[in-house]
């Protein structure tokens, strides 16, 4: 069919298989930093708990529920941050964003997966949806915490 | 100002959808993937013929001028088709005088005025205003503003699990201290018909005003306000063919008499001087600036093109695809439907989910077909809460829709169950 | 939200007026007389170019959709050129940030919500409001209604007798109390064109802030908001070759973000329920309702057309036109020209009057010969009052006007002077 | 020209003649009731002063400011007013407003000048104008006198 092509460059098999099957979702960690995420217009809801120890993201937890790209990028970031420094953590995050605003998938160590969200950049309602977990990663590792909304205002 | 009686006749058109479809060009568009647009997003907003957009450029190209009594030929003009353009109004919702009729920007708009230039007049701490749980945010969040600022207690008819009101409770939540009831006539989120007449009779007999957001029933079922026996009734014309920018609030005559004007500005007033002002009569006191002219002219064509089909006949067709959306989305494995499983009680919206597929998912997963329904929380969230979920996907119809446009509806929810791998 | 960086870049055209004047096929028009129209009514509303009208017709039948994050592809392009939208009117008047840009119906609404928005929320009896006597309507009852409401008081700079503000007065009118600064960049009546930066250094010397009623100036100079330094820019887009229906506030966004919503719906909102609910960030949190996204569009493309030729150039040009009118018409005899007779301090309104005959009665003769200009009070009764005038007759300018129009606007008014038997 | 013919039409010499000779003008009487009209809009103003002795209107004045048209009229008006009774005069009030609803002149006695204003009821914005004389004779007449305005907030 004509709109597979495009349906599947949102879609790519990597993003269902992480939705079907989240990583580190749930999991049980003692967190020393955790954030809430949400997306008010589309109802995605995230939490994600890091336990960060000497600097390093020793665990990392997500919960929430949403559309399957919002599921699965908050699935693929906690693989992404897990057993890196806070500060590599940011730097994928500022990688992450930049691949949505660009819609260049970068060339760097640890984004394989991640890359496949690449195709979300075409889709600008759903930008929104693909980051929410990274913000709310970045997030909890600011000092405090808190809540952060992909809702911008800007509709 | 043009009388009603003044305006000429819209003659009856039979119902002939293939004519009706080649009126609104967009339905021939393609989206990205190469598919043909099926558009069922008909309660965010309506699209527009031809009809309506060649009024547009007509009264740009031909008779543009600000109007407020000038002395030249074009806004001599343009001021006699903004006041036809009224009349038209009032004949389409059954108004008694043309007067009667505010032009605003949409139903949020008149809403708003009435919680301003009425309630915030006449209220006082402990007054009641009863609402709904099935409002629009559009019903809600003036009155909660209402409440916050003047001290009002704001009251909720409660939904029943099939998306109806508790008409019995509505009996009991309405008492004598309430002043008003600003109801929807039909929920945009569910499709639900409220049942006017019961709600109207009771406000009534506690001396309550009736204010009925009509957003979803003027463009889809003949509305007549006198036999309505309601005081308010608000609307848009983005939703009835007519464009963006342009809605409606109507209110009894003495009622707008006795109220404080919203707006300040020019055209509002009778005399200006530095120490005081006096205020013009409605429904000028209410249109406040610049009106927008333009779009009220094309609401006028909007509303004549609605007449030539008949509100009777709009009503027939959006019921039987309605029908026959309810039967055939009930087929598709995983899929299940909220509100009343009954096309007599609701209109032309079914919200519904599909097991295991957030419903963003669903909605662009029918893109790529063409098929354009809303996901979300349909500035609804109450209802949101009631049903307990997050979102809902939305279909909605409106005169140009087929049954074809379900089947594919219905189709392309199947290969979005495939795709995500629902059982 | 588009970036204003990622904005198309517009080039630049000569400023070439049989170009300009194809752009515009009412100006081919006749009246009932058969004469041809001259148009000299631009300070009341402008007419729409070609490439406006292609613009609305063009959303309507491609791209038409509510907007507000669905998922559909009508939606998305809809929402996006609704944002480009605002972009465009962003760079047009310098401003730092979209988000600074709220769309609304026209000037009056953008007054009347920081009326509400901002003064209701933040002023206390006794504050000061300051205004002056040349203001329009819009810019003296929204704050009349706040005075009366809220018990703040509400001042003027007079109005010297040439139509210029009172700068000494001004001075001492703005006080230690004052908290805001409301005044018009250009009067509507007579064409005056205030010293901003007089009044925002004296107003920022007591720590007020400015509010600039840009109705006449946005569309007539260029207007760079960080430069002006003030708080709040008000203007309409009918009176800049958009449609009816599109105003636009702008305001520093700390001020915007400080602020409380004006009115209360859909999309105005992070979150409702039954209990309470919580804003949207700006813009949204101010644009409560399905917005007006056609015109708006159209706004956006009215801009493109007026930043294609220059907003130096449409000065340099209304200059020009106005210093022809003001010493062409002070050879009819019986003709006394109110205001400023010069062309560098006021824009391209002339208001006059012709000895012996009623301004209503001047239009009435120069409407038969195809000249269109205003009489009456402008919506501007203080300045009427301070002119000791019932009414004025108003010729008023804008890009596509020439001095060949000029000439047709003197031998009407000698035709006038002849048919009354004015000696 | 062109034009001639249409704006003839509106200010028939007559007109014109009442504009420059007003009658009834600022007449020194000693009235039983009067009443005040304007049309806020336009700026006309307009005083109608009446001496009712047994019924008849034995003496009438007006005053006031505006427009030509606004202006001959209430002359006009004065003139038939002026040796009727009340009822005849607000007879004429009412075939005054007939007239400009219709252009039709009526065939009726007194209204010989008056006829002459027919041609207002081709200008929708001027038939105020024309009507304020007659409207503000008619509140004079009605009991208590008091103001009345011509501008019906219809635009
Ligand atoms: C100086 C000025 N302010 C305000 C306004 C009001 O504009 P609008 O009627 O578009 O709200 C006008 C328009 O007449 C104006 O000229
Ligand atoms: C029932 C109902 N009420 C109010 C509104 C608000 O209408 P608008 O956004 O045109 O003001 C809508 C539109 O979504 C609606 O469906």
């Amino acid at each position: 069919m004509a709109e597979s092509g495009l349906l599947e460059d949102l879609y790519r098999e990597i993003i269902l298989d992480h939705y079907r099957q989240p990583r580190n979702r749930n999991a049980a960690i003692e967190p020393t930093c955790s954030a809430d995420g949400a997306n008010p217009l589309c109802g995605d809801q995230v939490r994600v708990d890091v336990a960060l120890v000497d600097g390093v993201i020793e665990a990392i937890s997500f919960s929430g529920q949403g559309c399957s790209i919002s599921q699965a990028s908050a699935s693929m970031m906690t693989e992404y941050a897990k057993g890196r420094t806070a500060a590599e953590a940011l730097h994928g995050v500022e990688a992450f964003q930049q691949m949505m605003l660009t819609g260049v998938a970068p060339d760097i160590e640890g984004f394989d997966d991640i890359a496949s969200l690449v195709g979300v950049a075409k889709f600008a309602a759903r930008v929104k949806c693909a980051s929410l977990g990274w913000k709310t990663l970045a997030q909890a590792l600011a000092e405090g915490g808190g809540t952060v909304t992909t809702d911008d205002g800007s509709r | 100002m043009t009388s009603i009686a003044d305006l000429p006749a819209v003659e009856r058109l039979p119902y002939d959808i293939a004519r009706i479809r080649r009126d609104f060009p967009i339905l021939k568009r393609e989206v990205a993937s190469g598919a043909h647009l099926v558009y069922l997003d008909n309660a965010a907003t309506s699209q527009r013929p031809v009809q309506v957009l060649a009024e547009i450029t007509r009264f740009y190209r031909d008779h543009n001028a600000n109007i407020h009594r000038a002395v030249h030929t074009l806004s001599v003009e343009a001021t006699e088709l903004y006041e036809q353009a009224r009349s038209k109004v009032a004949r389409f919702i059954g108004a008694a005088d043309p007067r009667e009729i505010i032009f605003t920007r949409n139903t949020t708009e008149s809403i708003n005025l009435v919680a301003h230039a009425w309630a915030r007049k006449f209220l006082k701490p402990g007054d009641e205003v009863v609402v709904s749980e099935i409002e629009h945010h559009s019903n809600i969040v003036p009155w909660q503003m209402l409440r916050d600022e003047r001290g009002i207690t704001l009251k909720y008819i409660p939904m029943l699990p099939d998306g109806t009101l508790d008409l019995d409770a509505a009996q009991s939540i309405i008492t004598e201290r309430t002043r008003l009831v600003s109801i929807t006539a039909m929920s945009n989120a569910l499709g639900t018909i409220v049942p006017l007449d019961v709600i109207t009779a009771r406000a009534k007999a506690v001396g309550a005003l009736v204010l009925v957001d009509g957003a979803q029933s003027v463009p889809h079922m003949p509305v007549d306000v006198q036999a309505l026996g309601v005081d308010f009734l608000a609307f848009s014309g983005h939703k009835m063919l007519a464009p963006f920018g342009i809605g409606v609030l109507w209110g009894r005559l003495p009622l707008l008499d006795s109220m404080d004007p919203f707006m300040g500005g020019g055209d509002m007033i009778s005399t200006v001087s530095m120490e005081r002002s006096t205020w013009a009569d409605v429904p000028a006191k209410f249109e406040a600036g610049t009106p927008n002219v333009g779009d009220a002219v094309a609401l006028g064509a909007a509303v004549d093109y609605l007449t030539a089909l008949g509100m009777d006949e709009v009503r027939r067709h959006e019921r039987e695809i309605t029908d026959y959306a309810l039967r055939r989305l009930a087929d598709v494995p995983g899929v299940t439907i909220f509100g009343v499983p009954d096309a007599d009680r609701r209109g032309g919206v079914i919200s519904f989910e599909l097991e295991g597929v957030h419903p963003h998912d669903i909605g662009q997963v029918l893109d790529t077909r063409g098929v354009a329904i809303r996901t979300g929380h349909h500035c609804a969230q109450p209802v949101m809460l009631a049903l307990n979920v997050p979102a809902t996907a939305r279909a909605s119809f409106y005169i140009y829709n087929t049954t074809a446009e379900v089947d594919a509806l219905a189709s392309g929810l199947e290969e979005v169950a495939r795709f995500f791998g629902v059982k």
